[in-house]
């Protein structure tokens, strides 16, 4: 029998539909020692800017009520050693890794395209949506303007499809979405962590360094399904959906939405497996349905 | 998923767990610890009290949600255990000197029971310090060749090392910190650190912070025992 | 001693800064079963409307990890009922009552306001943020200029003070509160729900008839305070805090980083003792740090 | 906080839990119940199996995480009551005739007993439907005059009732509306519903739906127990 989780975004096929989020993942090796990394549809990779970077100072992380509040602030090696020492492995993975990849500024953002044109990573994740960066970062991705207009240089620099990750900290997700499309992103994925805070009053004090941070996990699930549905509705490129996913019922009802791939990031911490139960769980499900192929539930609730 | 065989009060907020395990186990390793299914989201990152005869034990403070609810498990219940993880202390053919702040005795036990299981004929020295209340003392001074509490003060005024002594030490970190700086460049110095951890493998870089070379160290994958200087200038 | 807790919103004196949410205590009576209602600093009225109205049909309410969204849909008996029938009985209370008033245009909002001036009701609180009606509500809540517009006609037409509620499905809530603040709001409270959506995978079916519905509970929390946070930065009139408060300390929290009141919402349904709970909480805080007033704390960490 | 005396297995799913606890209760009323902290967030309504000498019992059926969590309870563990909520089955001096089907006996059980015990001589017909296997049925046996049962089948087709009959049923509401419609109009006929709840007490509104009047009826408040003309046209 074929597979029926097989799974084509944006003309890359991928072996299911479940890959791992930015930031949650490493380069992967941290999760090697628990499974296979072949048997994920594919993971993306911390997000990486042109210089390496240290990342924030001070507290990096705060538990809320299910869910994890994150200023890492993009710390990552940069994208040189990434081209020069980490790509080497991991370009003899069968799944598809997607390079993340941040900036400060316009020119940092295509600086590290131009770059990647060296190697042959098959999909392009841009991080226009992080907001635990003072520069760059999030500030791309609240504006059709900004967002259309850093995507259309992304896409003239880089050889490689670019998907451009959206924040969920805007009004109308939906304009900026069609604002990437039009600027020629090949596919969507969301959402980015949503703006929080965290207080410690015992301390009487901010728990960030950077004050405000971004908040994920399966608190902010019902939210993301919310942006995957509008943003599915109104554009025509593959959409991944991100954000609290834990379950397989969780990643099919991102599907059922409209999402063509889903990224598990939190709940990869509390159960390193959890990728894995996922696929298990859609692979069960589609024998049970008697699913030929996992697109036929794909948007039925659009 | 291990079954808890004991979970014992110890002193005040302090408990002792024992869980049926088997595995290769370092002193100074750890485990991330969960009891509960859902809430709280992250499990807790504990260190290994003990280990022999497939049997684990834990040493833990209540501090907040995630000890209380461990505290709470019984024997005979679930706990989940990821682990072991992370880096532990180095043991070699030398005397050594342990050095301890309260919950930080933890990781050292074991640590002390492996030297002196591996090398009985060298000196080991262990340190206790303790903010209002002792405990654990007797289980140290049947392993130990001396054994120094103190209580109230500063347990850094009564350690003094020799020449080639290898010093472990767990605690709060201005403790260590102090203990570092006290302590001649020429011994080795193996501290454990903490930080809030989400993954405990590496992935998240949530424990991430600044090592003395101006390199980022992960404190649950390239610790949490570092030598101090990875660490401290 | 005088009562630390005491605290002055807009000029109007409450005996705590503990208010219980609109939409999640009725008007009151169902809570006075279990205490003495006059021990609350106040109260928010379920959405009231010109007309009566029924709310939505089908499935109203579906949890979520640590939130609960609803789809009530201003359910509520019109405001006529309410000056009629409920007003006379709640004005006998010592607490702040404080009148939610919604509307499907601006005709609709600015009529129930003035039927309102019939009565003596010290603070309204018009509600531009609700997701769950299909006209009106949240539309005048994501923009500036319409949440401007709406709170200058709504001050210009009620003789009581208009405290605005405002919505967190925006990418600049800073923006709206300013030109609510400038229209002539007295006071500004948030946040009302974020906009959420479940689907039953088994029954492969969405689970509310209106596709989106409200997210509130303590998932929210980090979430409003960081909203609460911005607000207070750059407004000058005093603000509730409101979303996924449990405990004494969340409530600190919100008046650390600068919230005049608190409104309890969810966990009323979870605990009908938790306001009074956070209450004598916040009393024993006081206490132990020897604070005088619990204006001593608030916006300390702003 | 009241304390579990014991939670039995009964049939596949279906568990009986007794609790220590006194106060005035209504049969048809319910608890909002949680055995848990936080997760799930809300707290699930039961209804009264029965309730004597400051025990009371629930009959529920294991469907998911918050009825998956009940049945772990162990006795001696704490159980958090809220409650009774809602308006109960009237009990006047008439013959009845209860209709469940399902987990729905579960509020019949303690109508049927209030029933007898104030009007022994007055005559009392059950019809148990369900739809794989029977559970509880000797208990209604116990204390009917007559019980009828039915496995597989639909309990409404051999439901006969009298002139004068008073009718209480809870059971799905497909089963309810079917009986509704074959009951004569003369007979007073009271349903139990159910819908998602997060108050219990008439606060939230998320379990009012249109009644027969074109009014909203909160099943949590005003009811759960309806004269059916309230709610069927
Ligand atoms: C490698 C390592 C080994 C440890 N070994 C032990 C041990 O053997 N015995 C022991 O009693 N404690 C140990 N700790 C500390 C222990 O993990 C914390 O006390 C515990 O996580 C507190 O959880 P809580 O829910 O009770 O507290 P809360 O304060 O409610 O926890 C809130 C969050 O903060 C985190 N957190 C709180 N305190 C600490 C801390 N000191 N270090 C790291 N994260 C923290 C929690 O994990 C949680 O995510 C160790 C910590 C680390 C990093
Ligand atoms: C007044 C009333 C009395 C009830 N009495 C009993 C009883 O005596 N015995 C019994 O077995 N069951 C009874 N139920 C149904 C019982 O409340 C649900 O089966 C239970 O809430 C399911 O929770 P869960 O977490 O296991 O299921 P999940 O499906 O995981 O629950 C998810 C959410 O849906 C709600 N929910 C799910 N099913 C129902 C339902 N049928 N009715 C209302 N809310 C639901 C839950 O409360 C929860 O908020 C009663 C319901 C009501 C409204
Ligand atoms: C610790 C951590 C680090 C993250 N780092 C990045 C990053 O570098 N680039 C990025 O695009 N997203 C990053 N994210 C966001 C995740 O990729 C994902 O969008 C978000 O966490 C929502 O998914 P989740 O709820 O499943 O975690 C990070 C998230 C976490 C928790
Ligand atoms: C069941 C329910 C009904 C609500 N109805 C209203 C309403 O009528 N008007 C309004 O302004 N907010 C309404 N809200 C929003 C709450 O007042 C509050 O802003 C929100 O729930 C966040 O607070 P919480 O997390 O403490 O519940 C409602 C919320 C819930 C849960
Ligand atoms: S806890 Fe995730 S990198 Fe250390
Ligand atoms: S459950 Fe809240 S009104 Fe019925």
């Amino acid at each position: 029998m074929s597979n029926p989780l097989a799974t084509t975004f944006a003309g890359i096929p991928f072996k299911n539909p479940v890959t791992t989020a930015s930031g949650t993942f490493g380069f992967g090796d941290e999760y090697a020692n628990f499974y296979d990394l072949t048997e994920l549809g594919g993971l993306c990779t911390k997000g990486l800017t042109l210089e390496p970077r240290l990342g924030n100072k001070g507290q990096r992380l705060y538990e809320t009520p299910s869910g994890l509040i994150n200023s890492i602030g993009l710390e990552n090696p940069g994208i040189d050693h990434f081209v020069e020492r980490i790509w080497p492995h991991l370009k003899t993975l069968p799944s598809v890794t997607i390079a993340n990849v941040s900036g400060s500024d316009e020119n940092s953002y295509l600086e590290a395209l131009r770059r990647l044109n060296a190697i042959d990573v098959p999909l392009i994740e841009l991080n226009i949506s992080c907001p635990n960066v003072k520069a760059g970062g999030m500030a791309y991705g609240t504006s059709p303007d900004s967002a259309a207009n850093l995507t259309a240089k992304a896409v003239a620099v880089s050889r490689h499809p670019i998907m451009v990750k959206l924040t969920p900290n805007v009004s109308d997700i939906v304009s900026i979405a069609k604002a990437c499309e039009e600027a020629g992103a090949v596919g969507l994925s969301l959402i980015n962590t949503i703006q929080a805070m965290a207080v410690d009053v015992h301390q009487k004090k901010i728990v960030f360094d950077n004050i405000y941070a971004g908040l994920s996990g399966p608190a902010v699930f019902p939210i993301a399904l919310r942006m995957v549905h509008q943003v599915c509705k109104a554009v025509d490129i593959p959409v991944m959906g991100v954000g609290g996913i834990a379950t397989w019922e969780d990643a099919l009802a991102m599907m059922m939405v409209g999402a063509t791939c889903i990224q598990v990031g939190v709940m990869n911490f509390i159960d390193p497996y959890r990728p894995i139960k996922i696929i298990e769980g859609l692979k069960n499900y589609c024998e049970e349905e008697g699913l030929k192929s996992i697109e036929e539930i794909r948007g039925i609730l659009l | 998923m291990a079954i808890i065989l004991s979970n014992e009060y110890v002193a005040t907020d302090i408990y002792h767990m024992k869980v049926a395990y088997t595995g290769n186990v370092a002193p100074g390793q750890f485990f991330m610890v969960r009891t509960w299914l859902k809430e709280p989201l992250l499990s807790r990152p504990l260190s290994v009290f003990n280990y022999n005869e497939d049997v684990i034990e834990f040493l833990y403070q209540k501090v907040g949600e995630g000890t209380r609810l461990l505290k709470n498990a019984k024997a005979g219940e679930r706990i989940e255990l990821q682990g072991p993880y992370g880096q532990g202390f180095p043991i070699t053919r030398s005397n050594y000197v342990a050095v301890g702040g309260g919950i930080g005795i933890a990781p050292l036990y074991f640590a002390c029971k492996r030297i002196k299981d591996k090398y009985p004929r060298k000196h080991l020295t262990v340190y206790l310090g303790f903010s209002d209340q002792p405990y654990m003392v007797e289980a140290f001074e049947k392993i130990a060749d001396d054994v120094h509490v103190d209580v109230g003060g500063r347990i850094t005024d009564l350690v003094q090392v020799s020449k080639d002594d290898v010093v472990i030490t767990c605690g709060p970190e201005i403790m260590m910190a102090a203990l570092c700086r006290q302590i001649p460049e020429e011994n080795t110095v193996y501290v454990s650190l903490e930080e809030h951890m989400a993954c405990g493998v590496g992935a998240c870089l949530g424990c991430s912070r600044e090592g003395a070379q101006g390199k980022n160290v992960r404190i649950c994958k390239d610790g949490p025992v570092f030598n101090r200087e990875v660490i401290y200038r």
